[in-house]
Parts: structure tokens; C-alpha cells; sequence
């Protein structure tokens, strides 16, 4: 235990060095870009190692590169598994070919326009991914990228079938490698951001990200956006390199060429993907000498790699989220605690459900569910399994919507709102079967919850501009402390998923007070508990209730816990409430004992 | 002994999660494994069943060499038709022949198969019918709500209600050696004492039961002996009635501190 | 032993440093598709330019000076093409290329050649956009308007045909363009296309296509896809009761697999071809001879036109030696664009100012399982 | 010519689309019944389709088989290929992402249609006639025996695999693998041997539909798998993938749609309009015709 926590000092002082140094390190990374440059373009020059030839493949791998990043941004940071990452290009390609060949334009902003053209289809492209996930979001991709090909392929202004040739040569090695370059910086910056945060949270549990309040919606769009931007932006470098596009260049196997590139570079891993964008270029042409056998060993090779290297030649090895520095240990609790705090002026019912009931495909899960919870309370949801009481809560927080009655929350109706809208509204919840991030760190589970005022923007993010620096600094120090509050923060660097399970349990608390909440929901919080782990948790909760000037409503299995706990305690059974008293008066209550506690317990 | 564990070692990864375990059960008994959350019982019952490989030790398992059908009316017999078989060998799927039935963690159920489906599927392993029917009723007695709900599909089941449907599942194969992996999990109490009456009545039929149990109170209550794990390794072993008293469990995992 | 092995070494280089002296090899690349999706028609191409390279060393090569052919693989991708093109300019230091074989291939290799100042003579691409990528692109077969009038021509006047029907490949812009083309002259020569259907590549099954063409019930189908497909296409054309239309294509229909492949329901098709396999002309019989003796097959159009483009190639390497003594770039394009009478197997040929050739096309008619010689066209 | 609808071109239309929805029919209960039980699109399915059709092929040219053998040689040969491409490249990677096993479904596919393309020959071959090709002309619609016969076998097939999975102790072993591989452990389930079996009964009917796509085109080529796989694939996906009835269905209504949009809409939109049906039904239906959405447990 201390190891690790000089381990996790260690580290933060380590990175809070190279947070000082970020000017050097950006000046010594724009360095050798430059000199990465200057070495291909010298020997080209000289005609030594590189020629045409060589100099034409460097310039597929940037513009592969170029797609990998940005279907990375996509399918391995926000989870999104799209096949159609071709329609992005072809729209980039033809547009930019249109504007310089027919219409004249220069090459700059017709690549601009090109990426934004295609940004627009990502656009499109996007609002089914806010209903589909996983395979079948794949396949409508998947038809999107060919939609966008047959369209093509009917347009006679561009060529249609016949495509569209003689289209200005304007792209070179600089453009190519500055695009390719700015291009991994920009998703790099994108993603070690609050909106990066977003994505990841997204990818690893959708549900519990919109209960942290990420608009999913958003960010899902925005992930769809931005990576059609860029693979635009390939698409127009591509069309000026080749000089003749048609429909068939951005069939359905370019989009798997972009997915290879990726899976084999890492799923999550932007160096990976430069490495892997290098292989896939290259490897065909280094195999030209085996003539006819030459897709059978390229084929060979790319099964080979992948049952050697399953996670990719790179896994999602650059990421850890843990660059930035961990906060100052002496500043006081007290400030998060404000900071979280509600106000404590409005009238004393906090949460009011009204004839709330749940219908699942004619199955009444919830009936005339009627509550009041009152500022600062402390009260606890019972009933036999299959009661309703998840149920319930899922209905309160906007994971599922009710069949009938309304829910209000300080005096706002919030039945209809989204999840996400419920948590910034004050709402936030533990889950059952905990549903941390478990790929991420225990930081950045509390770091994904957190949201200041007046957030950064996307911009700030990508430039590292503005209130960048200042907000992420804060946000990590108050995650920081929540961290220390609940007995983390020597873990803070650790896998979230590899923690203990009480100290998963006691990091879903801490995540779900980060978002600032007024009104606390926990779900079983002492499932698995051993006695005096319970034990600790009744005297965190007791705590965190009256520091954080809550009301907690808990759903427990544990009536020793919930006895000691709760001021009032509500009992479900069959989506029915059958009573709603004080402990005392619960555990005489016959129907409670009949349907719930039995005899012996009383 | 039934089944005999010796210095078992698990590993994932760079992660050492059992150093050296070593227990045992004999015919009939009840033996429960309790200890905090991520001590390893779990472990060591996904071990024993064969979905993970130990990277040390051994478990020589005692079966009747007539088949498992007969299992129960062995119990207790120690004569010359058994045979020992090493258990690190083997795959999960030949486990279920030998008279190992495992219920998982979390009941793991089919939910899209009807509660019928799921039983059948329980024993798969067995070809003898008019045994298998017999069994069924055997199954619906201990759980009567089962056969209510016996067309139903096991999703629509509730929390209690699958996980007697895991148990239902587990004993279809009419096990000697019966695996129970926290049973009473996320359970409303007058369900857990249900729970561990059926686990009592089951064991009272011969099966021999290992018990993995979060709620060590109960399990201590219906099993005769104990072992308690801690980070991988067995710290306190003994029979049940004295564990209870032993102030370093009664301390730990029975909350009267 | 050393010294024996030294000396042995020293030899060799001598013998090869000869040889190079004597006198420098034509290196010729050739660019083809031999493997993905059209590797049949890359392997056609590819057999006859290699029965050309055999045949001309045979003879002692041109001017004395062996030819070498380098052939990279194009997949039928323009990426691969640019590719295949650049590796052959920059790296292998090619005289000349021949290829690429599709349009779109050589719509993306040819510039490359272009902007390197390195002939390119493409076999078989039928694009007019191909040629006016630049002074140094080359082609030996007809352009998409050729054959789209021949054949509309042939069925006006010919068969008196008033109204046709077009199915092809919306995917393809050989089809396509063939399509447009043969609509075009047939409407200004009077005739109406009643329906103008399309498919996608790899499709097999026309029949939704094929029940409207049957309900407008024209006189004649113009199919201009290669043979792979019409096959199928005609036999399901007679399945489904087209009667009255006379089938009719372009050089895509001949193969020796059209007949297995349509069976008879091609029976009284007409194409238009750049020879005919079945001629008593000494430059084919010898051609189609070569062929079937080295590759147990009868060769298809595209053999056929690879085989111009080496007659092409033959005559202008000869006259550019021959002027300026050495193997040269320049000399060579102008010698291909002097080209007059080269002699292949459609005939003789010459380049128009806009380096496409000038030559006859035959049509010919699918009779008794067997391709016929109806008539010869000039341009 | 007679302007407007005409039934009987309906009928014939509505003829034409069954006989290319059987086609991928049987195509698609392949891919559903592997990604039912490995949750891994198989894109190597295609080509396993193609080689199917060659087998049969060179059963009756070289070797002179008549039909009836050559059908069910084919299919236990293209069952052979099915489990060992499942063995060698599938079955390392069941611990692995998905998305890796993905790849190198991909790779597989790559690599046998390059297989194809080198050792039978890029060109395309005529199929040998195995029965006269009998025509019938009802009222002016036209139906082939030979389209009846591929709707025939599609549906029996179907129905036999419906029975293999609904009502034999294999396919209860193999819904018990697709739902939890390690509770069917448990169950003493070789699930290993399970998922076996039905790469094997996917890849056998992918080589019948091979057959007949031979038989009733009269054309194989190295490169045909491709593209009646990813319609078929489509079709699984339609029709609610991992469902046995539901790939029939998928299938028959992507044949259907396409031949309807050719002869009603424009043969030019075909495949975009497919795919925009295929969206706006998984759009409105997320798991597919016949799917049911699972609701996340929170």
C-alpha cells in the first residue's frame, strides 16, 4: 500500500514535470516534425534511398494515416463501430476535385470545404449512431458509405462512373505531412480533453456516461463529425495526388482498409495507427515480387499479425489519461464540499413523483408510484426482488420513461428529460451491478463527472488555449480531493476495474458526487459487503449526507443497514407501494413482513 | 475425500490471485469458503469447474466408476468402484459426467430459453430419460414457483426466482459434488432464508456442497465445516461451529465487532 | 580454390558487363491487373505481351537489342496503378509502359507517365478521356464512340432495326460509355432506345431488368459488357420469353468462354470485333496459333489488342533506333505518334492526332456455336 | 405498349424476386446461424459460398459425380473448410476483441478469394447443365422449374435448420453457447465442438446456395462471393441477425425490394435504395425485422 502510493506520487510529480516543460516538449516535437520533413525531402532531392516511388507510398501512408486517426476518433475512442468511413472520403475527394478542376478554386480552401462537405455527412451519418449500437450501427454505416457511392455514381457533373480525371496534382509531400501531422495533434489534444473524457466515457458504458451527464447525443455527433472532417480532408489530398477519382476508389473495402488500419495499429492508440497506416501502405508494394501469389501473402500476413497481435501491434499503449498533474494534497475538502453543495433556499420537497407507473410490454412494473422526498432526507426504497424499486429508479434519473404520471424535481418537471439533462439538473445515481468506467483510471472516472462552470470549449481543447490549462488543472485537483474524501486517492493512477469491489463501490459514490448532485439515488449499495465493510459504508453515507447537504434515496437488501440508515423507509412490492413509515413502524408493518422481511426477522 | 485440493495456484496475467490453496470435502458434507470480495473464492470455484486453468497444484476428485447417476446413493461409500481423476486436465464440459455441477455467480441463466429449456439443458450430459423426468419433479418440489413459470422465458424471471432456476439447473445433472457460488447475492432476506433451507434439504439427499458465500452468518449456520480465504490463501479452516465463534471471523465477516 | 572462385566471380561480371554493353535491353513495363476482381482480363493482356516478348527475342530482338518485359500487378485499382506506374518509372527505369488495362487504371496511370515524359500505350482502354491526359498516352484499341456508331449503324442499316433497348453496367464506364454512345448515333440516325437499363458489377441476376425490356419489346438489346456477363444476360433473356430482339455487343462479347457461358441462347447475336479469329490473314492465323499453342486457349479480345499494342510498339521501337541509334524516350513517342502502318491482327494501323489508332472493326455473328464474319467497317 | 402497372408484370417481378431472395436466403442463414452463436460477422461466409460452388464444379466436370452426390459432397467439403477456417483463425481469438476476430474474418475472405483467383483461374466458368432448364409461361408470367427448385430447397433448408436448432439437443446446445459460453461449460457443453457444428452447417449451406447460384446463372467466378455476401449479410441483418427465420425473411425481402425498385423505381438507385430501406428498418426495428431488442439490465 505505501509503495503504491509513493508510486502514484512518483507519477504525478513525474507528470507534473512534464507539465512544466509542455512549451519545451511542444518546441522539441515541432522539431522533429520539421527535421522528419526535411530528412525525406533531402534525400528525395539527392535521389538517395527515396525516390518517386518511394515518396508517392509515404504520401498514401500520410493520407491513410490521416483516415486511421480520424476513424480511431470514431470507432476506438467513442466506441462507435462505423463501415463507412469511404463515404466520408469520396465526399471530401469530389468536392475538393470540383471546386479546383471545374470551378478553379485553390487548393486550400477547396480541402477545407471538402472536409467540411464531408463534416456535413457526418453530420447525417451520425443520428442513426444515436439509435443503433455495435454491429448494427456498423451495417447502416456500412449502407450510408454505399448511399453516398451510388449517388456518386449518378451524378453526371462529376463523371459518374466514369469519374472525374484530370484533377490538378496539387497535393505533395508537404501538404500531406503537415495535414497528416495536424491531424494527429488535433485528435491527441481532442481526446486529453473534457470532451475526450466524453468520448472514452461513451465507449466504455454508455448508460453510466449519460447518467454523468454526457450528452451522449452530442458527443456522439461531435465524434462523427470531427472524423469525417478529417477523413474529408484525406479524400481531398487523395484526389490531388491521383488525379483521377471515380466511385469504385471508395467502395466498401476502403472503409475495411481504414478499419484494418486501425485494429491493427490498436484500437485507441494514435501511434499505433501511424504505424499500422505504414504497414498496411507498404506491405502490398514490398510483396510486388511475388506477382500472382502477392494478395495470398498479404492476406496470410494481415490473419497472422492479427491472431499474434489481437489488441494491435500497439494495443492502446500511448493512453494511460494520466498526464496531467494530480493536484495540491494540503488544500482543504471544505471548498468541494461548496462547490458541490445545493442551494438551500428552495421549498422542502426536493423530488416528487406523481402516479408514476412502468408498463414492459404489458407487464406493470411500477404502478401509481406516488413519492415525496423532502430536503435532506435520508430514505430507503425496499421490496422483494423483481419489485420495481431499479425500476423506479431508472424512471427518476431518465433511463427509462414512464407510461404514465410525472416526476418533478425542484419544482422543474423532468419525466421527458434525458439523462444527462437530469444529472446537471442535480440528480445522480450508483448502479446496481456497479457500472464504472473499467478500462479507464480511477481519476478519470471522477474526472469524466466533473464539469465546472463555463467549461472550455472544443477549440480551447484542440488549441490548448485559453482556459485549457487552468480548468484541467482544477478539475484534476478537486478530483483529487473527492479522490481522498472517499479513501482513493493513493490509487488514483490504478485501473478503476481492478480495484477491490468495495473500492469500486465507495469510486461509483465518489463519481456520481463529482457531478454535484443535490439529490442522491444509490442501488443496492451494500450488495456484497461483508458486515463491516457495511458497516463503513453506513458511515460514509451518514457523512457524505450531511457534508454534501444531500438527500439520498437507497434501495437495500441489507435491513440492518437500512434500519440504522434511514429516517423513512418505502416499501415496493409487485410495483405496488405497500407502505411508507419510519423504521420502527416498517418492521411491524404486516404486508412488509408477509412480502418482504418474514417472520423471524421482526 | 470427495474432492482434495492441494497448494492450488491461480494466476491472471501478472496477477497471483491464488497462493497455494489447499482444501478439501468428503462425501455428504457441506463446506463453505467465505472471505471478503476479491479474496479469490470465486476463484476457486471457476478453478475447480475447469473454466480456469491453475498454473500449480493439483485436485484429485473421487468418482464412482457406474456414472454419476448413481452419484447420490454412493455418498458415504467408500468401496472399490471409484476411480480418482486429476481435475487440472480436464475441460469444463467433462466435469458435468464426473458428478460436478456448478451455479454460478450471478446465475448466468439462458434468459431466452424457457425455465423448461433451462432445466433440460441441465442435463444435457444424461441419457437416461425416465431418471431425467423423476428428476424434474424432484427439481419442482424443492421450488415449487418454478413450476408455475415452467413455459416462461428465464428473462422475465425474478431476481429469487433465477436464481432458484440456477440451482434447479445445477442439480439436473444430479450431481455428487454440487458448486454453489453466492447464492444469496442481491437478495431480499425472506429469499435467503429460503435459499439455504433448499441448500439444507439438498445436502440431506447426499449431494456434497461447496459454498461460497458473502453472507457468512448463514453459511456458517448450514455448513459443518469452513475455510476462510484471504487474498488467495486459506487463513483460518475448522468446523463450521467453531469458526463462528473464532473472534477474528466474528470480527471481520460476522459484524459483531 | 579461392583464386578459383575469384577468377570465376570475374568471369561472370565480365560476361554480363558484355552482354550489357553489346547492347542495352528494351525494358518494358507492363501494367495489369493479375490479381483482384478483373485478374481474368489482366492475365489475357499479360499472355499475349509475353508471347510477344518470346517472339521478337526469338527473331533477334529489335535492332539487335533484346526486349524485357517488367509486368506489375495493378489489382484493377487506380491507387495500385499509380503505383505500379511510378515503381516502373523511378525504380526499374522503364523505356516505355504498356498498359494500364482499364480505363480508370489508366486514367490514373497515365499521368504519371505523362508528367515523367515515358510513352504510355495502353491496350484496351477505351475512355476518350485516356488519350488527352497528354502527347506521351497512347491506345490500340477503338474509342467507346467507335464502336457505339458501328453498331448502331449496323443495326439502322443492316438489320433495320427502329427501336433497341440498352442494359449495362451502371458501374463500368466501359459499358457506360458504350451505352451512351450507341444511344446517341442510334437516335440521330433515326431510331428511338425505348428502355435504358443498368446493373451493378458482379450482379447475376437480370430478370427484373429483362421483364421490362420484354414488355417494351424492341428490336434490338444492346448489351456491351464483356462476355462474362452477356452470357447471362442472353440466357435469361430467351428464359424469360425476349423473342424478337436481336442480341447485339461490342469486342467485350469475344471470348471462347461467351459460348459455353450463353449457351445458344446467343445464337444470332451480332458484335463488333477488332479481327476475327477465323481469318485466312496470315498476321491472325500465325496469331491465334502462337496463342493456343503456348496457352491451351483461344485468344479473346483482349489478347488480341495487347497484341496490336505490341505490333505498335515493335514498329515505333524500330524506327526510333534506327534514327537516333539509342534507346530513347522522346524518339520513341514521336516514332509511336508517326505511326502508319503497323501490322497487327486487326490490320493496319495508325495513330489519329489524337493518339488513338485508325483501323478497321470486323462484326461478326454468333452462328451454329460459332463466331461468323459478317462484314468489315472502316472508319 | 401498354402504359401504368400491368399485374402481370407484378407477378413476374414479384417471381424474379424470390428466386434472388432464396438465393440469399440461404446465403444469409449461414451468417446468422455463426453470428448467433460467436457474435462474429463472418465475412468470410462470401467465399466460403464461392468455393462451395467450385467444389461442386469440379465434383461434376473432373470427376464426373452426378448432382445428387456432388450437392451433398460439396456441402460436407465446404463443411471441412467452414470448421478448419473456424479452428485456425476464428477459435485462437474467442479471448481476443471482437473487432480482432473481425479483422481476420476479413483476412480469411482476402485470402480465399485470392486463393481462388490463383488455383482456379481468374476466369469465369460456365456451369455444367445438370437438369433441362424447363420454362412454363402462366398468363404471361414466366417461372422456371429451376427457380422453383431454388425456392424449394431454400425453404427446406430452413426449415431443417429451424428443426437442428429449435428441436434437437444440438441446437439447444448451441442456443446455450450463443446466450453464455461458460455457463454452457458448465452445463457439460463442449462449446468448442458446439461452435464447431455450426460453422459447419453454415458453411454447408452456403455451398449449396453456391450450387444453385451455379446452376441457375450458368456462371462461378473466384470473385463471386463477394458480392452476394454483403447483400446476404445485409439480408441476416434485415431480418434480425442470430434469427433462423429471420434471415429467410431478410433475404426474400431484400430480393424482392431490389427487383421491385429496378422495375418500378430506377435500376440506376438499386443498391442505394436498399441500403436505405435496410436503414430506416433498423432504424425503426434496431435488432432487425424479427429481432427483439434486448433491454440493457440497468
Amino acid at each position: 500500500m505505501v509503495s503504491e502510493a509513493k508510486a502514484t506520487v512518483a507519477k504525478s510529480i513525474g507528470t507534473r514535470a512534464t507539465d512544466g516543460k509542455q512549451l519545451t516538449r511542444g518546441a522539441v516535437a515541432l522539431g522533429g516534425l520539421a527535421a522528419g520533413y526535411f530528412l525525406v525531402v533531402g534525400l528525395h532531392r539527392a535521389g538517395v534511398l527515396i525516390s518517386d516511388y518511394y515518396l508517392q507510398i509515404l504520401i498514401w501512408v500520410g493520407i491513410n494515416t490521416i483516415m486511421g486517426v480520424s476513424l480511431n476518433l470514431i470507432n476506438g475512442f467513442t466506441g462507435q463501430f462505423s463501415l463507412g468511413h469511404a463515404g466520408f472520403m469520396a465526399i471530401g475527394a469530389y468536392v475538393a476535385a470540383y471546386m479546383t478542376k471545374i470551378l478553379g478554386a485553390p487548393f486550400a480552401p477547396a480541402l477545407l470545404v471538402g472536409g467540411t462537405a464531408a463534416a456535413l455527412g457526418g453530420l447525417v451519418v451520425g443520428i442513426p449512431a444515436l439509435r443503433l449500437a455495435g454491429d448494427y450501427l456498423a451495417i447502416a454505416t456500412l449502407g450510408f458509405g454505399e448511399i453516398i457511392r451510388v449517388i456518386i455514381l449518378n451524378l453526371d457533373v462529376v463523371g459518374g462512373p466514369r469519374g472525374l480525371p484530370g484533377i490538378p496534382a496539387h497535393t505533395t509531400f508537404l501538404w500531406v505531412y503537415a495535414m497528416a501531422a495536424a491531424t494527429v495533434v488535433i485528435v491527441r489534444n481532442l481526446i486529453w480533453s473534457r470532451q475526450g473524457r466524453a468520448l472514452v466515457a461513451i465507449r466504455e458504458d454508455e448508460t453510466a456516461a449519460e447518467t454523468m451527464g454526457v450528452d451522449t447525443t452530442r458527443y456522439k455527433i461531435m465524434a462523427f463529425v470531427v472524423g469525417a472532417f478529417f477523413a474529408g480532408v484525406a479524400g481531398g489530398l487523395y484526389a490531388h495526388k491521383i488525379t483521377f477519382i471515380d466511385p469504385s476508389q471508395f467502395d466498401f473495402m476502403k472503409s475495411i482498409e481504414a478499419l484494418v488500419i486501425i485494429v491493427l495499429g490498436g484500437l485507441g492508440s494514435i501511434t499505433g495507427t501511424v504505424l499500422a497506416a505504414f504497414v498496411v501502405t507498404f506491405l502490398p508494394e514490398a510483396l510486388r515480387a511475388f506477382a500472382d501469389y502477392r494478395m495470398i501473402i498479404y492476406s496470410l500476413m494481415l490473419i497472422l499479425m492479427m491472431l499474434y497481435r489481437p489488441r494491435g501491434l500497439m494495443g492502446t499503449a500511448e493512453f494511460g489519461f494520466r498526464q496531467l498533474g494530480l493536484g495540491d494534497a494540503r488544500s482543504s475538502a471544505r471548498d468541494v464540499g461548496g462547490q458541490a453543495m445545493g442551494r438551500n433556499d428552495g421549498p422542502p420537497p426536493v423530488l416528487e413523483t406523481r402516479g408514476v407507473c412502468m408498463d414492459f410490454g404489458g407487464l406493470r412494473a411500477v404502478s401509481d408510484f406516488c413519492m415525496t422526498l423532502r430536503q435532506g432526507e435520508l430514505v430507503g426504497l425496499i421490496g422483494p426482488n423483481g419489485a420495481g424499486k431499479t425500476t423506479v429508479f431508472n424512471v427518476l434519473t431518465g433511463l427509462s420513461e414512464a407510461t404514465c404520471g410525472s416526476v418533478h424535481f425542484m419544482g422543474n418537471d423532468i419525466t421527458r428529460k434525458r439523462p444527462s439533462e437530469i444529472n446537471d439538473m442535480g440528480i445522480a445515481r450508483t448502479f446496481q451491478n456497479i457500472r464504472l468506467f473499467s478500462n479507464l483510471t480511477v481519476l478519470d472516472n471522477v474526472r469524466i463527472a466533473f464539469r465546472g462552470e463555463r467549461p472550455y470549449s472544443m477549440t480551447e481543447a484542440v488549441l490548448r488555449a485559453g482556459r485549457y490549462s487552468s480548468q484541467e488543472e482544477e478539475i484534476c485537483r478537486k478530483s483529487m480531493e473527492f479522490l481522498r474524501l472517499f479513501g482513493l486517492d493513493d490509487r488514483a493512477s490504478e485501473i478503476a476495474g481492478k480495484l477491490p469491489y468495495g473500492a469500486q463501490r465507495r469510486l461509483e459514490m465518489a463519481r456520481a458526487l463529482a457531478t454535484g448532485p443535490k439529490l442522491l439515488l444509490l442501488d443496492e449499495p451494500a450488495a456484497g459487503m461483508n458486515p463491516q465493510e457495511t458497516h463503513e459504508l453506513l458511515e460514509l453515507i451518514r457523512w457524505i449526507h450531511e457534508r454534501f447537504d444531500l438527500t439520498v434515496l437507497l434501495i437495500e437488501h441489507d435491513m440492518n443497514l437500512v434500519m440504522k440508515l434511514c429516517q423513512r423507509i418505502i416499501v415496493l412490492d409487485y410495483g405496488n407501494t405497500i407502505a411508507d413509515d419510519a423504521p420502527a413502524d416498517i418492521v411491524k408493518n404486516r404486508r412488509v413482513i408477509d412480502a418482504y422481511l418474514g417472520e423471524e426477522a421482526v | 475425500m470427495l474432492l482434495e485440493v492441494e497448494n492450488l495456484h491461480v494466476h491472471y496475467g501478472a496477477i497471483h490471485a491464488l497462493k497455494g490453496v489447499s482444501f478439501s470435502i468428503d462425501f455428504g458434507e457441506i463446506v463453505t469458503l467465505i472471505g471478503a470480495n476479491g479474496a479469490g473464492k470465486s476463484t476457486v470455484l471457476r478453478t475447480i469447474s475447469g473454466l480456469i486453468r491453475p498454473t500449480d497444484g493439483s485436485m484429485t476428485y473421487q468418482t464412482a466408476l457406474t456414472g454419476s447417476s448413481t452419484g447420490t446413493s454412493g455418498a458415504g461409500s467408500t468401496g472399490g468402484a471409484e476411480r480418482q481423476v486429476n481435475l487440472c486436465s480436464l475441460p469444463a464440459h467433462r466435469l458435468v459426467d464426473l458428478g460436478i455441477s456448478q451455479v454460478p455467480e450471478g446465475r448466468r441463466i439462458f434468459p431466452n430459453l424457457t425455465v423448461m429449456d433451462n432445466l433440460e439443458l441441465g442435463a444435457y450430459c444424461r441419457r437416461d430419460k425416465a431418471e431425467v423426468a423423476r428428476d424434474f419433479q424432484m427439481v419442482f418440489d424443492l421450488f415449487p414457483r418454478l413450476k408455475e413459470r415452467r413455459a416462461q422465458a428465464a428473462g422475465t424471471l425474478s431476481g429469487g426466482e433465477q436464481q432458484m432456476l440456477a440451482m434447479g439447473r445445477g442439480l439436473m445433472s444430479r450431481p455428487d459434488l454440487l458448486l454453489l457460488d453466492e447464492p444469496s447475492m442481491g437478495l431480499a432476506p425472506l429469499l435467503v432464508r429460503e435459499i439455504f433451507e433448499v441448500i439444507a434439504r439438498i445436502n440431506q439427499s447426499g449431494t456434497a456442497i461447496l459454498l461460497v458465500e458473502q453472507n457468512a452468518s448463514m453459511a456458517l449456520a448450514v455448513a459443518s465445516r469452513a475455510y476462510v480465504l484471504e487474498t488467495g490463501s486459506i487463513a483460518l479452516q475448522g468446523s463450521a461451529a467453531e469458526l463462528a465463534k473464532d473472534p477474528r471471523v466474528q470480527a471481520a465477516y460476522l459484524g459483531s465487532a | 580454390m579461392l583464386r578459383k572462385s575469384l577468377v570465376l566471380v570475374v568471369l561472370v561480371l565480365l560476361i554480363m558487363s558484355a552482354v550489357a554493353l553489346g547492347a542495352e535491353e528494351i525494358i518494358i513495363g507492363l501494367v495489369t491487373p493479375v490479381t483482384g476482381d478483373v485478374a481474368t482480363f489482366g492475365m489475357s493482356v499479360r499472355n499475349a505481351a509475353l508471347l510477344w516478348e518470346k517472339q521478337v527475342n526469338s527473331r533477334g530482338g529489335i535492332q539487335g537489342r533484346k526486349v524485357k518485359i517488367l509486368v506489375e500487378d495493378d489489382k484493377g485499382t487506380p491507387a495500385e496503378t499509380a503505383n505500379a506506374v511510378s515503381k516502373l518509372i523511378s525504380q526499374s527505369k522503364v523505356l516505355m509502359i504498356m498498359g494500364p488495362v482499364t480505363s480508370k487504371c489508366a486514367n490514373a496511370g497515365a499521368p504519371i507517365g505523362q508528367a515523367n515524359k515515358v510513352p504510355v500505350l495502353t491496350p484496351t482502354a477505351t475512355d476518350q478521356a485516356v488519350t488527352a491526359i497528354g502527347d506521351h498516352v497512347f491506345r490500340a484499341c477503338f474509342i467507346d464512340p467507335f464502336q457505339g456508331q458501328v453498331m448502331s449503324k449496323f443495326a439502322l442499316e443492316t438489320l433495320k432495326a427502329k427501336t433497341a433497348a440498352m442494359l449495362y453496367d451502371i458501374g463500368n464506364d466501359y459499358t457506360k460509355g458504350l451505352a451512351e454512345n450507341f444511344k446517341k448515333f442510334f437516335e440521330a440516325g433515326g431510331g428511338k432506345v425505348v428502355v435504358s437499363e443498368t446493373y451493378g458489377a458482379g450482379e447475376s441476376d437480370f430478370s427484373a431488368q429483362l421483364t421490362k425490356i420484354k414488355k417494351a419489346n424492341p428490336d434490338v438489346l444492346w448489351l456491351p459488357d464483356y462476355y462474362n456477363t452477356v452470357g447471362l444476360i442472353t440466357r435469361q433473356a430467351r428464359q424469360l420469353g425476349i423473342k424478337k430482339a436481336v442480341f447485339l455487343g461490342a469486342d467485350g462479347w469475344d471470348s471462347p468462354e461467351l459460348l459455353p457461358i450463353a449457351g445458344e441462347s446467343i445464337e444470332g447475336g451480332f458484335f463488333s470485333n477488332h479481327f476475327f479469329a477465323g481469318s485466312t490473314q496470315p498476321a491472325v492465323v500465325a496469331f491465334v496459333r502462337d496463342y493456343e499453342a503456348a496457352y491451351k486457349s483461344e485468344p479473346d479480345a483482349l489478347a488480341a489488342l495487347t497484341w496490336d499494342a505490341c505490333a505498335i510498339a515493335e514498329s515505333a521501337l524500330n524506327a526510333s533506333i534506327k534514327k537516333v541509334g539509342k534507346l530513347d524516350r522522346a524518339a520513341l513517342r514521336d516514332a509511336l505518334a508517326a505511326t502508319r502502318d503497323a501490322q497487327g491482327v486487326s490490320g493496319k494501323m495508325a495513330f489519329d492526332e489524337n493518339r488513338n489508332p485508325i483501323k478497321p472493326a470486323v462484326i461478326l455473328e454468333v452462328k451454329n456455336a460459332k463466331f461468323a464474319y459478317k462484314s468489315t467497317i472502316n472508319p | 405498349m401498354p402504359g401504368g402497372l400491368d399485374i402481370s408484370m407484378v407477378v413476374q417481378q414479384l417471381v424474379n424476386g424470390l428466386a434472388l431472395g432464396s438465393v440469399y436466403a440461404l446465403i444469409a442463414l449461414g451468417y446468422t446461424m455463426v453470428y448467433g452463436i460467436v457474435r462474429l460477422i463472418n465475412f468470410a461466409h462470401g467465399d466460403i459460398f464461392m468455393l462451395g460452388a467450385y467444389y461442386g464444379y469440379f465434383a461434376i466436370t473432373m470427376f464426373k459425380i452426378p448432382f445428387a452426390l456432388a450437392l451433398p459432397l460439396a456441402m460436407g467439403l465446404a463443411a471441412v473448410t467452414g470448421m478448419a477456417v473456424e479452428r485456425l483463425a476464428y477459435k485462437p481469438l474467442r479471448q481476443a476483441p471482437r473487432i480482432a476476430s473481425l479483422i481476420t474474418a476479413i483476412g480469411v475472405s482476402l485470402l480465399l478469394q485470392n486463393l481462388g483467383l490463383k488455383f482456379f483461374e481468374a476466369r469465369p466458368r460456365p456451369y455444367p447443365r445438370i437438369i433441362p432448364m424447363v420454362v412454363w409461361d402462366v398468363g404471361g408470367v414466366v417461372v422456371s422449374n429451376v427457380q422453383l427448385i431454388m425456392l424449394a430447397l431454400a425453404i427446406a433448408l430452413m426449415v431443417l435448420i429451424s428443426l437442428i436448432v429449435y428441436r434437437t439437443k444440438i441446437g439447444k446446445a448451441m442456443r446455450a453457447v450463443s446466450f453464455d459460453k461458460d455457463a454452457a461449460r458448465l452445463m457439460g457443453i463442449d462449446a468448442d465442438m458446439v461452435i464447431g457444428v455450426t460453422f459447419a452447417l453454415g458453411s454447408a449451406l452456403a455451398a449449396a446456395g453456391g450450387m444453385l447460384v451455379g446452376f441457375y446463372y450458368n456462371r462461378i467466378s473466384p470473385t463471386m462471393g463477394a458480392m452476394y455476401g454483403l447483400k446476404a449479410f445485409v439480408a441476416a441483418v434485415v431480418g434480425g441477425i442470430g434469427i433462423v427465420p429471420g434471415a429467410m425473411l431478410g433475404g426474400l425481402i431484400m430480393g424482392v425490394a431490389e427487383v421491385f425498385v429496378i422495375a418500378f423505381v430506377s435500376s440506376m438507385l438499386k443498391d442505394a435504395i436498399a441500403f436505405a430501406i435496410l436503414i430506416v428498418i433498423l432504424l425503426f426495428k434496431p435488432a432487425g425485422l424479427l429481432g427483439r431488442a434486448v433491454r440493457e439490465k440497468v
